[in-house]
């Protein structure tokens, strides 16, 4: 440190101010509306979709085999083919529907099986024991199971899209739960809630940002899923979903369709992204601060 | 020149490559023609992963059903121009059922549940469409169809044998089909392939590009004249084909159950395709083609060995 | 929520610990946070517990909240063993992380209300009323994670106030808080004590703080908390501050808790104030 | 409040006493050998297998039927058949090799998407562009790419385990980092760290918790895609890995056979989750009060 | 460590607030933390801001760290505006998560010395040094989540300190000590500041602590934080608490910030102590 620091700061006259009037708070002062879209994301993200569907066309013409890779343009028309003869639109509403079921019955299982990790301890060996042990299979390994139980159809492709939401769900939440800070807890339990309501008031809340993450991961692998399954089985000819409808355009080679078809599932993966998850997380973590 | 790439899959159809590969005739006939070939053995698993790794060049010449066959000559025509390069013997296809009840096609009704490696699109689905549109006619093709169900060969197989679940049919391939027959008493045969199609045919070919086989018209010319050797071989002495199988495959299959398959005497062991024109025209009937074969030998490369073709 | 409503033997003490021993397991040993300690709690007793960072005034609460579970001696209430939290022994924290941060201030005060089935219209007007109390009403909505320091603190206090629970542990809840905000949350502590005479346990470092607000000061020593001495203070209230006699205790209760005897961990300097 | 309690409590009198010596803090007493095993968790866990596999047998028997569901003994059997030969560790190690090589692969790709998404706006909006896009994927639309830039075999299989690691892990790891508390954040920036340091010495170890549920995710997912991509890109000459192993086996109807490869699957899981991932989290998060 | 070594410009403060206005976006509106704040902070000085809950004390100081930029007015630093955080401003939060829960007492005090290039061992060193001097001695190898409140307040108190900084941010870390620890603590500070005369910026809520251990006192007014008076405090040290001239000064702020003019959103009852 310099000498000249050594010096006492030098003493100055006090002083009192009147107190002023304090401000009323403003309503926000509303930004540009140029920079407030700009800010919203959207037309950032729309550049950037703009900028991979380039990069995709160059690919496509570089690789010039259209067999194997179609680029955007001829995506684009088969997807409009297919949405204007209105055959994309049905497989999307059988997938969807068959989807959303299967989903449902894993974040059900997922809720089921970490509340009773929660409440006692052979729950969490189960809970880690059973992950641990059952995540890694591919469907394949639950096929016999679900022709067994389920028979063919509906029921097995739930069966089996459960099995893809699941576990993924469970761990996230398991691990959200667990890292619930101490304090919440105890105030939870000297309010005299039970194990399930400290789980529902609780932990649920408190973990949210570990469960909304594992609700898109389990989204994600849900779709991933029923494609690869819509064409192992469930499939009673003619009322396919979206993954038969893949699945047939790739036996006949109509690969622009293939990509039409998965351009789709990109589709809706954007708009659940978007529509879904990104206004709960505004309406949930995001306004109580407890995500940046 | 010299190298060569095949792809294959799973079963008794591609018996004639692992003889092939067993015996090395590929090498063998390579030698004769001058050109020392070095042959890769790929194995992948359905025709879609075939046609893919046979469109980006990973493999040159691959092994799929005639239907795929026709698929793909219709969409690369003017583009890489794939056809046949042979065939890989004809083996009849049977529509096993255990229903009791269930004589002929016409016995299907909603208590049945004919499994199919794909519905509507693959070969099985087009036999049973056109058996269907030979007996209720043409426009009545799909008149089966909501009895058809996706399933893969071995889980189709295994539902059958055991039973207890709602599938009772399924339009097989060798060797399932002998084994649902010998697993489950009540299995019986409703429909055969070759019934459809008036006689033998051809269930299973090789197709390359057109590019390959100009460039490697010796390497090809090899390849086809093993294949056809090893169809002697496996006619002639089908417990030698048999072994060549286990070796290759490394299949756990009990060889005196692989040796009774073999010598079915509906099994014959050739190079030329045999019958696939019927199915080339109702694919183009039924518009999974948009292209109208006139011959046989629009998708298929010129041979002599193949000059027999139908 | 009166614990055993129409047994009231006024002749034993409410809460009573004898004994008590806390350890935290830890990587090295076992750390004792508290050691032997006893003391009794009578029914409308402000009893504060007053020591050096560090002693375990902390852990001894949250044992009495039934959090945890010493590993020798006895916590009895009204006779029988804590084993576990309750809605009679409501806690203020130490922590500012006891808020929910996904409700806004009055659904924080009013969430344990409802937990106890207390009717939504009773428990908002209850809320209001508290939040009012320590001065928040303008913040109603705000979530927490948009509060200052102090104003964390007062909401946990008014959520507690509010519950009006037979017994309070409150673990330095004015710590955050400036003079005159603070000596306001003093007076609706005594308030609320003259109206209900509620029974509570008090941690502070301050010891004027515990001389204004206490009846009863149980000393500890530093690190690990062994009890030192039990004073009262019954004598001293709000306006006491300033008064001699006020003064001579609280020096008499630094002496104790800093002059004589052991000595913290490291050496203290001579305190000169 | 009953009247009783209007009364003051009793003044009582004051004492003082002696400061008793401070007792040494004492080394941990050892549990009884038995409860200290049992609260390992290794008995309670072995008792949970062996039910679940009690279990699968009466399962088994009951469906009768060992071409759809051989039971556990029958898979015993054929797991030591295959492991005595040699076969099967031959796979597994093929499988595994592969697996790894698929795994770093995209934790390395989530680390540098997720460090760009903390770093700057752009890198935000691409990594919940890209994971919205890609993830719900399945396999097979990443066939056509994988074959043009790798060809077939190993390069291609990593290329898809990749897909099937990075996005679930970078969702995970980027939820994580963002519940990280502004305090510690504000004190990282404080001491001058630069963005990436902030992201290995900050964000990495307070968003562990998350990370490691992420890490296991991908995990049990590479597995999965595993099985499922060796069938697609083939084995050439015999050089197949586990997934390969159960499709001949499951095309030969030796069932057994298939369980008995999925066993090996469930055995490495289980392996890898308490040797790797919960040895981690006991020397991390649980060490450090970060999970309970 | 310095900030512009050689350009040392003793004729001007270090520090420059004109006109701060800082906002908080919240759901309904703006919440306005600070309002129109000027002050002056010269180098070695040893300057509080004094003010009751919620006025903006940790707002400003965050804003001085380069965490928040204000809305209206500027900050000026050497007589450049403070655009991000620095090494030079080492701040004490008010929260107690500011620790690294994955490091342990010793490795917390060595981060940011280790951030800034120091050898390993001197790092290890001066870490040790401070870590007794807090009194943590015995508790070197512990994890944050181990120690009481108190304890961890210390552990950040020594992070800080052991950096040397030029300039010190304080956001009432002595609020959760006991009075022997905090009187400690206040030494501490005194002694270093003789060594190596830092700048520092404290944030309190305890008028005695401000008069004892600041030169010059910033009062400001209840929410939003407006500049209420600037007071100096240089005369009163370590020993002054109980004088007269102290207590007549303590008195006057207390009338200042409690007494007259605006008062808290609440009707404040009559201060009688
Ligand atoms: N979770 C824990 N694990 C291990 N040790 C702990 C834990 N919590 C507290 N301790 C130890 O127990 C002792 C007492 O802690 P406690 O929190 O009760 O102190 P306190 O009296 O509340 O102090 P302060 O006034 O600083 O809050 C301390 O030495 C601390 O290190
Ligand atoms: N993150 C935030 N979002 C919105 N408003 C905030 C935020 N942080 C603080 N505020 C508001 O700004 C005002 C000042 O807060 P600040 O934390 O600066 O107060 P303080 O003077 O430090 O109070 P205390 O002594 O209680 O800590 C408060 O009214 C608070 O509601
Ligand atoms: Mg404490
Ligand atoms: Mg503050």
């Amino acid at each position: 440190m310099s000498a000249v620091l050594r010096n006492e700061p030098p003493v100055r006259p006090e002083y009192v101010l009147p107190l002023l009037p304090a401000p009323a708070d403003a309503a926000p002062r509303p930004y540009p509306l140029a920079l407030r879209l700009w800010r919203s994301g959207w037309p950032r993200k729309l550049v950037l979709l703009a900028v991979l569907a380039i990069v995709w066309e160059l690919a496509a013409r570089w690789a010039g085999n259209d067999l194997l890779l179609p680029g955007f343009v001829q995506t684009a028309r088969a997807l409009g083919d297919g949405v204007v003869s209105g055959e994309l639109p049905r497989y999307v509403g059988v997938s969807l529907w068959t989807l959303l079921q299967g989903y449902a019955a894993g974040v059900v299982g997922a809720f089921v099986l970490t509340t009773l990790a929660m409440s006692t301890r052979i729950g969490r060996d189960v809970l880690e024991t059973l992950t641990a042990m059952l995540n890694p299979l591919p469907a394949i390994a639950l096929l016999p199971l679900a022709l067994l139980w389920f028979g063919l159809g509906q029921g097995s492709l739930v069966f089996v899209l459960m099995h893809s939401v699941l576990w993924p769900l469970a761990l996230a939440t398991y691990a959200g739960f667990r890292a619930v800070p101490e304090t919440l807890r105890m105030a939870g339990r000297n309010y005299g809630l039970g194990p399930l309501a400290i789980v529902t008031q609780i932990l649920v809340p408190a973990a949210l940002p570990a469960i909304l993450s594992g609700l898109k991961i389990g989204w994600a692998f849900a779709w991933r899923t029923l494609i690869a399954a819509e064409l192992v089985f469930g499939t009673t000819s003619g009322k396919g979903g979206l993954g038969w409808y893949i699945y047939q355009s790739r036996n006949e080679l109509f690969t622009d369709r293939v990509f039409a078809g998965l351009a789709a599932v990109i589709a809706i993966g954007l708009l659940f992204e978007h529509l879904v998850f990104q206004s709960v997380e505004r309406l949930t973590i995001r306004r109580w601060g407890m995500q940046r | 020149e010299g190298k060569l790439r095949v792809a294959q899959q799973f079963g008794i159809t591609y018996l004639l490559l692992n003889v092939a590969q067993d015996q090395k005739l590929i090498e063998k006939h390579g030698q004769k023609q001058g050109v020392p070939v070095s042959v890769e053995w790929v194995q992948l698993s359905g025709g879609n992963a075939v046609n893919d790794a046979l469109l980006s060049g990973s493999i040159d010449v691959a092994g799929a059903g005639v239907g795929p066959l026709l698929t793909i000559w219709d969409r690369t025509a003017g583009r890489q121009n794939v056809k046949g390069v042979a065939s890989l013997g004809n083996y009849p296809y049977y529509l096993v059922s255990t229903n009791p009840d269930v004589k002929t096609i016409a016995d299907f009704s909603d208590k049945d549940r004919i499994a199919l490696p794909a519905v509507t699109v693959s070969v099985q689905a087009r036999f049973l469409q056109m058996a269907a549109a030979k007996r209720w006619g043409t426009g009545e093709y799909a008149r089966l169809d909501r009895y058809t169900q996706t399933l893969p060969h071995p889980d189709a197989a295994a539902a059958v044998v055991a039973g207890r679940t709602e599938i009772n049919g399924h339009f097989a391939t060798p060797p399932f089909q002998e084994q649902e027959l010998a697993g489950n008493p009540k299995a019986h045969i409703v429909l055969n392939s070759y019934d459809v199609l008036g006689g033998p045919s051809s269930g299973t070919v090789l197709y390359a590009t057109e590019k390959y086989v100009k460039e490697n018209p010796k390497t090809t010319r090899a390849f086809i004249d093993a294949l056809a050797e090893a169809a002697d071989i496996a006619t002639k002495n089908p417990e030698l084909a048999a072994d060549a199988y286990l070796r290759v495959t490394k299949a756990k299959i009990d060889r005196a159950f692989l040796v009774k398959i073999l010598k079915n005497p509906q099994f014959q062991y050739k190079v030329a395709p045999t019958n696939t024109y019927g199915l080339a025209q109702f694919l183009f009937q039924a518009g999974a083609i948009k292209k109208q074969p006139a011959t046989w030998r629009d998708y298929f490369f010129d041979h002599p060995a193949l000059a027999s073709g139908s | 929520m009166n614990v055993l409503p129409f047994q009231v033997v006024p002749n034993a003490p409410l809460l009573r610990a004898q004994g008590v021993t806390i350890e935290y397991p830890a990587a090295q040993g076992v750390v004792q946070a508290t050691h032997d300690v006893s003391f009794d709690v009578w029914r409308g007793d402000r009893f504060v517990l007053l020591g050096p960072s560090g002693c375990g005034k902390s852990t001894l609460l949250k044992a009495v909240g039934g959090f945890i579970a010493p590993r020798a001696g006895s916590l009895q209430l009204d006779g029988r063993d804590i084993t576990g939290p309750g809605r009679d022994r409501i806690v203020v924290f130490q922590e500012f992380d006891q808020l929910a941060p996904w409700k806004t201030v009055r659904q924080n005060v009013m969430f344990p209300l409802l937990a106890g089935k207390m009717p939504k219209r009773e428990a908002e007007a209850r809320a209001l009323y508290w939040i009012g109390k320590v001065g928040l009403s303008r913040f109603l909505d705000a979530y927490p994670h948009t509060l200052s320091g102090g104003m964390k603190a007062r909401v946990a206090i008014a959520r507690a106030l509010a519950m009006q629970p037979e017994i309070l542990l409150m673990d330095e809840p004015f710590a955050a808080l400036d003079a005159l905000t603070r000596r306001r949350m003093h007076e609706e502590l005594q308030a609320l004590w003259e109206e209900v005479r509620f029974t509570m346990l008090f941690v502070t470092h301050s010891i004027e703080e515990a001389l204004v607000v206490g009846n009863r000061i149980l000393l500890l020593s530093p690190h690990p908390g062994r009890v030192r001495a039990e004073l009262n203070s019954h004598q001293f209230g709000l306006h006491s501050a300033g008064g001699a006699e006020f003064q001579a205790t609280a020096g008499r209760i630094h002496d104790l808790l800093f002059g004589g005897g052991d000595v913290a961990d490291e050496p203290a300097r001579a305190v000169q104030s």
